[in-house]
């Protein structure tokens, strides 16, 4: 069943559903942040594509020579596969102000890529009413740019379609990370992390329907995932499965994430109220999604990553972080505090994007999975 | 019985082989290019003498960088959590322990009974480590077992700019040509080195009593600068670079009954 | 140990006092001089007495709007330029570093933020603050560090949330931000905003801002008769003194000075050869080895386009609150936060052919990635318009990052470089 | 008069004389820990005697890293300005020069009049420069002309990250001892790639623009530069001298003096 996944991410970035869409003559838009909207996309018609680096460690000479080698691995490997062209295939990119990293990746891509629509959004850093004003005032623009672009109307008909189709993808995905609770889960971390991997790439009404099958194989199937330790994984972006896939050759089994290619990127469902229209039932939505690193204040991330600490029965947390990703390096002392407080151990790791967590990595791993065994 | 723990580090491979719960026999050799020859070699210089042949150990197990290639080990466990388990073997009132090795050092927090509680290591550089005094000992032209002694003659340490292991040789000539003593250029290197293990330190917490083993620990200068700036006075066992090592032939004997008892 | 560091503050005073008797003995150090380190004395002790005398003492980050602690008679505490100031001063800014990476702040994060979280992390080395005030301008760094440093000095805190662009809403936005955080700041120190003295004190910045625009202007001349670094001692008049008459003083000062060298003919440095343009920081540490250097060399900056120019637009004194807003987007800095767009990159280009610069220095900072990631965009710019840019590796204050050998080497090929030009 | 150019690098002291615009003589000699010593040496073998002796009739140009602090020299220029001038007068169509000396990598542009325009160097950290490969050869035991020569019938590139010299000779160890192991072949390439990919970065840094003229004494390894020239997509030049360009470069610069009457 994984192998329908993998089978999809052997094609990077473009996938065959990328391409069947291109063919039929309708419109790629990349995004790029968990803070993007992708409903609205959806809505135009056009199929909503992540933006991501390369899937392994990489060196990363354009990226580099464009970014300068202080900004994040990840912001370099996405400027350095778009200006070796691999992204050519999108009509449009669309990001949010997160991080120096990004907002830089962004006006470089704007002077020396050149997709034809390309939209940065104003994103509050705050939960408060103004903030989410201001956030559905942004969203508002991007639909209606989106509109011009693509030369026809958004409706709110649309809209609503797709909130329903992309609230379907979370709750299989939630359905999905629910079997990890168990003791013994049917599926690996690293299996998960394709799986997700995948939907980045395809339209929502076949993931759904991929989906859909491997939940009632993986709860039919007695495969059985018994790890040394059970692991939350946390930090910033991660894309490579073969990351998790290390941990957990040592025996660590990842059973949950606060990652936002996967947990930070499903968690909240979009809430249609009476009273609200879908636009704003998406902006609520996307502002108070379980937060990235940049939100202020970060209680509210490390309640979250409390939460799934209790859900999940984590013994040990892996904290990965990418160099120069300065959000997360600067929460981790924070963060590491208060996990103390539960007594939750942290093993703190600075990567590059896209790591196979070999090498000294794999040693570290190891000896927490030491260490967490020691502690039963 | 015999347990053994092999110790395949960067720069060094260590034996150690107990026998009624005493060390028996150890050793360390130069790491070789080939890990395999180098297990052999260094197992084999161990028991030199003694009469044991590798088959006679009952439960060898390996640690260090090269533990995952050692042919005749029947299980591996990482250097940190051996170094925390020797460590507490000769000291249990041990909390804190510095390994400082020949590309690595790490700052282990253990529980007195040989458990890591937490740790934190360097990366991304090998400045500042074993191998970084190494070359500047080649430059100085003085052994390395003589590079704590003499570091600790100095009384004006020169500030190194580079951290770089291979350009901080340069910069070693660089001060020779301006005429700095042997025992300045040594003692300012072990400022730098000692500054970096502290930082280190300070991320696990220090508590007492604080223990520093590794190859390292052997340069009395070294040792003499953290002292300082940890305001403890370090426990050191009478070889601290065959702690990982002793831990691992301790694991062995774990492991031994562990398996044993679920057969 | 921790115990026993040093009051950095009192260093600073320390180092400004000997700074002024040493000038005292010089001859022709200009009036300005004496003005700046005065002012810095000032600034300074009125951190170190807050407590004593009674004052709410606020640190505050980088391009914040301190117009409004003025205002409500609160004492401002800069902490990035506290960091320099300690490295440019003391030269102890390391250990403040060091510290901030023991209570485990990665090194990639810059050094000026390592520095005051590792300030706060000891005990004795920065007072005590009553509140914590910061927001995003201009880096994630300044965004992430005032949440970190509220929890290590255990004061509490207010992020001034500063939206990314200039939309109506956003300025909209910006404004309900500064009103929040008065209302922290009044509940927390007990006092009141005093409104008029907010008119008067954006009054004074809007002065100050024209000042500014002058001198810049004045420098055009050829020889430029403005020191080859002074542009630092400038930043400090809005980084410290927005809207305070002894920044207009001091700026009137510096423009009369100007003038007068100016209508004398003379250069700020002997021999004029190179006229420069500086991208963001140089080194701290070695501010006195390269004023050095630009004597002996002739070189001189003459233009900073990020530092130095102010964005267009006028502030009110009839609309404080929204002057303040204003004022914000206007920070000469601040225009390289946003999306940067060919007007704003473009203005780099114009203003080397308006000042008539050779060539231009980028000081990479390690830590700071933003102004980094400009590089390639800045040299790009520059180049189409025919003038090199010398990327020099560095840091704002780690004096282990480069040294002065180093230094003098890359500069000495660059001139190399400029004369064959 | 004469002009004598001298290249004092970290390994290596280099010198190279004109008279006119002909190369007369030249030298390549290890450099010694006392600059002016090595210094001595090279001039003393360039001039074909065994004792250092220099009258009035020669003007001096220094370059590299340790060439300034010498008594013997009436200028000393950057070894960037040098290698331009160098180049530019061996071959006329260069506009990109790459320079991976003992401790240093360096790439850099100039115009069609020889002149520099750009540079972009990696300093601070060995990985990427002559000592890393020396280092590496070392490590498995072969010599430098032995792993160049291997290079070439590699069938993979194994990933050596580049990123630190150290950390390298771990790797490269472990690649020795797999089961199987990697094939030196192999190896030699991917320490090669992992130079070649930081020098690829700097490059990139200032803009690839054709003609590339590879110098200093890495480029006398014909395997990095076979990998450079596939990263590239195009052949590089290099000159048989490749490792006294510098020096040359600072002859021409002291002719130049010396017609400019200096
Ligand atoms: N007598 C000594 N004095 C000082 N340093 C020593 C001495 N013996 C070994 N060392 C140092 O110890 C390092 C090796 O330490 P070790 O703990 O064996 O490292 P690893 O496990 O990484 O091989 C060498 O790099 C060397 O610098
Ligand atoms: N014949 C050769 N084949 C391959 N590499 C060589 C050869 N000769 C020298 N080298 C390399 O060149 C380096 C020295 O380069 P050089 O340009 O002379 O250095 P520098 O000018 O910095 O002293 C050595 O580290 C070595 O790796
Ligand atoms: S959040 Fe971190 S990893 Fe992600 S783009 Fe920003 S800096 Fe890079
Ligand atoms: S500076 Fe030296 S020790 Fe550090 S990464 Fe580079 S080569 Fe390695
Ligand atoms: S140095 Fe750069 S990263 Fe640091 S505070 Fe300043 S702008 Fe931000």
């Amino acid at each position: 069943m994984i192998e329908k996944f993998r089978e999809i991410n052997s094609s990077f970035p473009q996938t065959s559903y990328v391409k069947e869409h291109k063919s039929s003559g309708k419109k790629v838009i990349g995004w790029l942040c968990t803070y993007v909207p992708e409903e609205i996309i959806h809505a135009a018609g056009a199929l909503p594509v992540r933006i991501t680096g390369y899937q392994q460690e990489q060196e990363l000479d354009d990226g580099t020579a464009y970014l300068y080698v202080n900004n994040c691995s990840f912001s370099r490997s996405c400027l350095q596969l778009a200006l070796r062209g691999e992204y050519d295939f999108l009509d449009g990119v669309v990001g949010g102000s997160t991080c120096d990293g990004v907002r830089r990746l962004f006006d470089l891509w704007r002077k020396y890529i050149g997709t034809d629509f390309h939209q940065i959004l104003s994103i509050p850093r705050k939960f408060t009413e103004s903030a989410h004003e201001l956030y559905l005032s942004q969203v508002t623009q991007f639909k209606q740019h989106l509109e011009e672009f693509i030369g026809a109307p958004i409706t709110d008909e649309a809209l609503v379609k797709s909130i329903e189709l992309y609230n379907e993808t979370r709750a299989l995905l939630k359905q999905l990370y629910d079997l990890r609770k168990s003791d013994n889960p049917p599926i690996t971390g690293s299996e998960v992390l394709e799986v997700l991997e995948a939907g980045f790439r395809m339209p929502k009404e076949a993931f759904n329907q991929l989906l859909g099958e491997l939940i009632d194989v993986l709860s039919k199937s007695n495969a059985e995932n018994k790890g040394r330790a059970r692991l939350a994984v946390v930090g910033s972006v991660l894309t490579n499965a073969e990351f998790i896939k290390s941990i957990e050759e040592q025996g660590g089994l990842v059973v949950t994430d606060e990652l936002c290619t996967s947990t930070r990127y499903w968690s909240d469902p979009v809430v249609l109220d009476e009273g609200k229209t879908p636009l704003e039932a998406i902006a609520r939505r996307y502002l108070n999604n379980f937060p990235c690193a940049r939100m202020y204040p970060s209680d509210e991330r490390f309640d979250r990553i409390i939460q799934l600490i209790r859900d999940f029965r984590v013994e040990g947390v892996v904290s990965q972080i990418i160099r120069y990703c300065v959000p997360y390096a600067h929460d981790l002392p924070l963060l590491i505090k208060k996990l103390d407080a539960i007594n939750v151990p942290v093993l703190a790791l600075d990567v590059e994007y896209g790591s196979s967590g070999s090498g000294q990595i794999a040693t570290r791993v190891q000896a927490f999975l030491e260490m967490l065994e020691a502690r039963k | 019985m015999l347990f053994g723990g092999i110790d395949i580090g960067s720069r060094a491979a260590k034996v150690v082989v107990m026998k009624d719960g005493d060390i028996f026999t150890s050793t360390i050799q130069d790491t070789g290019p080939e890990s395999v020859k180098t297990a052999y070699m260094t197992m084999n210089a161990a028991l030199d003498g003694t009469g044991v042949k590798i088959e006679d150990i009952d439960y060898i197990l390996a640690t260090g960088y090269g533990r995952v290639l050692v042919p005749f080990a029947e299980a591996n466990v990482s250097e940190i959590s051996c170094h925390a388990k020797g460590i507490n073997w000769y000291f249990p009132s041990v909390k804190t322990v510095l390994d400082m090795g020949g590309q690595d050092c790490k700052a282990i927090g253990c529980d007195g009974g040989g458990k890591v509680t937490s740790f934190v290591m360097n990366d991304k550089c090998a400045g500042g480590t074993g191998r970084f005094l190494e070359m500047i000992a080649d430059v100085l032209n003085i052994p390395l077992s003589e590079v704590g002694n003499i570091a600790l003659q100095s009384t004006t340490a020169i500030p190194f700019n580079t951290i770089c292991a291979v350009f901080a040789k340069t910069d070693a000539i660089k001060y020779l040509k301006q005429g700095a003593a042997k025992k300045d250029i040594l003692s300012g290197l072990n400022e730098a080195i000692s500054t970096r293990s502290y930082n280190l330190l300070k991320r696990v917490g220090i508590e007492k009593d604080f223990a520093i083993t590794g190859g390292i620990s052997k340069n009395s200068g070294m040792v003499a600068k953290i002292a300082e700036k940890v305001g403890l006075e370090p426990l050191l066992c009478e070889d601290p670079q065959l702690i990982g090592a002793l831990g691992a032939a301790l694991y062995a004997k774990d492991k031994y009954y562990l398996v044993n008892a679920q057969n | 140990m921790m115990d026993g560091s040093s009051n950095k503050i009192e260093a600073i005073i320390r180092a400004c006092s000997v700074i002024t008797r040493m000038n005292k003995a010089l001859p022709d150090v200009p009036e300005s001089k004496n003005m700046y380190y005065k002012m810095l004395t000032d600034y300074f002790t009125r951190v170190q007495r807050a407590k004593e005398e009674g004052n709410f003492l606020a640190a505050h980050t980088v391009f914040f709007p301190t117009e409004i602690l003025y205002a409500m008679d609160i004492v401002p505490m800069h902490t990035e330029t506290t960091t320099w100031m300690i490295a440019l001063f003391t030269g102890e800014a390391t250990e403040l570093v060091t510290a901030g990476a023991e209570i485990g702040l990665a090194s990639e994060i810059c050094t000026p933020h390592r520095g005051i979280a590792g300030a706060f992390s000891l005990k004795n080395a920065l007072p005590q603050p009553d509140a914590i005030v910061w927001s995003n301008l201009i880096c994630d760094n300044t965004a992430k560090s005032g949440e970190l440093i509220a929890e290590l000095s255990g004061s509490p805190g207010y992020f001034l949330d500063h939206p990314f662009q200039e939309s109506q809403q956003e300025r909209k936005y910006l404004i309900g931000e500064l009103k929040g955080m008065i209302d922290f700041l009044e509940h927390q120190s007990g006092k009141k905003m005093n409104w008029d003295k907010l008119s008067e004190i954006v009054a004074f910045m809007d002065r100050q801002i024209e000042l500014f625009r002058e001198i810049c202007e004045l420098r055009k001349a050829v020889p430029t008769p403005f020191s080859p670094l002074g542009f630092m001692d400038l930043l400090t008049m809005d980084y410290f003194f927005p809207g305070q008459p002894e920044a207009i003083e001091y700026l009137e000062t510096v423009r009369d000075e100007l003038k007068a060298k100016i209508a004398a003919g003379k250069g700020a440095v002997d021999n004029e050869r190179f006229r420069l343009m500086s991208l963001f920081v140089p080194p701290m540490y070695l501010m006195g080895f390269l004023e050095k250097l630009s004597h002996e060399y002739g070189a001189v900056s003459v233009t900073e386009p990020f530092f130095t120019h102010w964005g267009e637009g006028k502030l009110d004194p009839n609309k404080p609150l929204e002057s303040v807003a204003q004022k914000a987007y206007m920070i000469p800095e601040v225009q390289m936060y946003g999306p940067m767009n060919d007007t704003k990159i473009q203005r780099v280009a114009d203003l080397a052919e308006e000042y008539k610069v050779d060539g231009a220095v980028y000081y990479a900072d390690t830590g700071c990635r933003h102004t980094c990631a400009l590089i390639k965009l800045v040299k790009d710019t520059l180049s189409d318009v025919d003038i090199p840019m010398l990327t020099l590796d560095s840091d704002v204050v780690d004096p282990t990052m480069t040294s002065e050998e180093e230094t003098r080497e890359k500069f000495e090929g660059f001139f190399e470089l400029l004369e064959d030009y | 008069m004469k002009a004598l150019g001298i290249d004092i690098g970290s390994l290596t002291t280099k010198v190279v004389i004109l008279d006119g615009n002909a190369i007369v003589s030249s030298s390549v000699v290890d450099s010694d820990d006392e600059a002016e010593v090595g210094a001595r040496q090279a001039i003393a073998q360039a001039l074909g005697q065994t004792e250092f002796s220099l009258d009035g009739n020669y003007y001096v140009v220094s370059t590299g890293a340790r060439g300034k602090s010498i008594s013997l020299n009436k200028k000393h220029k950057s070894i960037t300005s040098c290698l331009a001038r160098g180049i530019h007068h061996l071959f006329p169509s260069a506009r990109m020069g790459i320079d991976i000396g003992a401790e240093t990598g360096l790439v850099y542009k100039m115009n069609e009049r020889g002149k520099l325009k750009d540079w972009a160097t990696h300093d601070k950290c060995a990985a990427g420069t002559g000592v890393f490969v020396k280092q590496m050869a070392k490590l498995m035991q072969i010599s430098m002309e032995e792993m160049s020569q291997l290079s070439f019938d590699a069938k993979t590139r194994p990933e050596i990250s580049g990123t630190c010299a150290v950390f390298a000779e771990s790797e490269v160890i472990s690649h020795v001892h797999r089961d199987p192991p990697t094939p030196m072949a192999d190896i030699a390439a991917g320490i090669y790639y992992s130079i070649v990919s930081r020098l690829m970065a700097l490059c990139k840094r200032v803009g690839i623009e054709k003609d590339v003229v590879v110098t200093g004494g890495v480029a006398l390894n014909k395997g990095l530069i076979n990998i450079l020239e596939q990263e590239l997509g195009f052949k590089v030049l290099v000159p048989d001298t490749a490792q006294s360009i510098a020096a040359l470069g600072a002859a021409i610069i002291a002719q130049e003096q010396i017609e400019k009457g200096a």
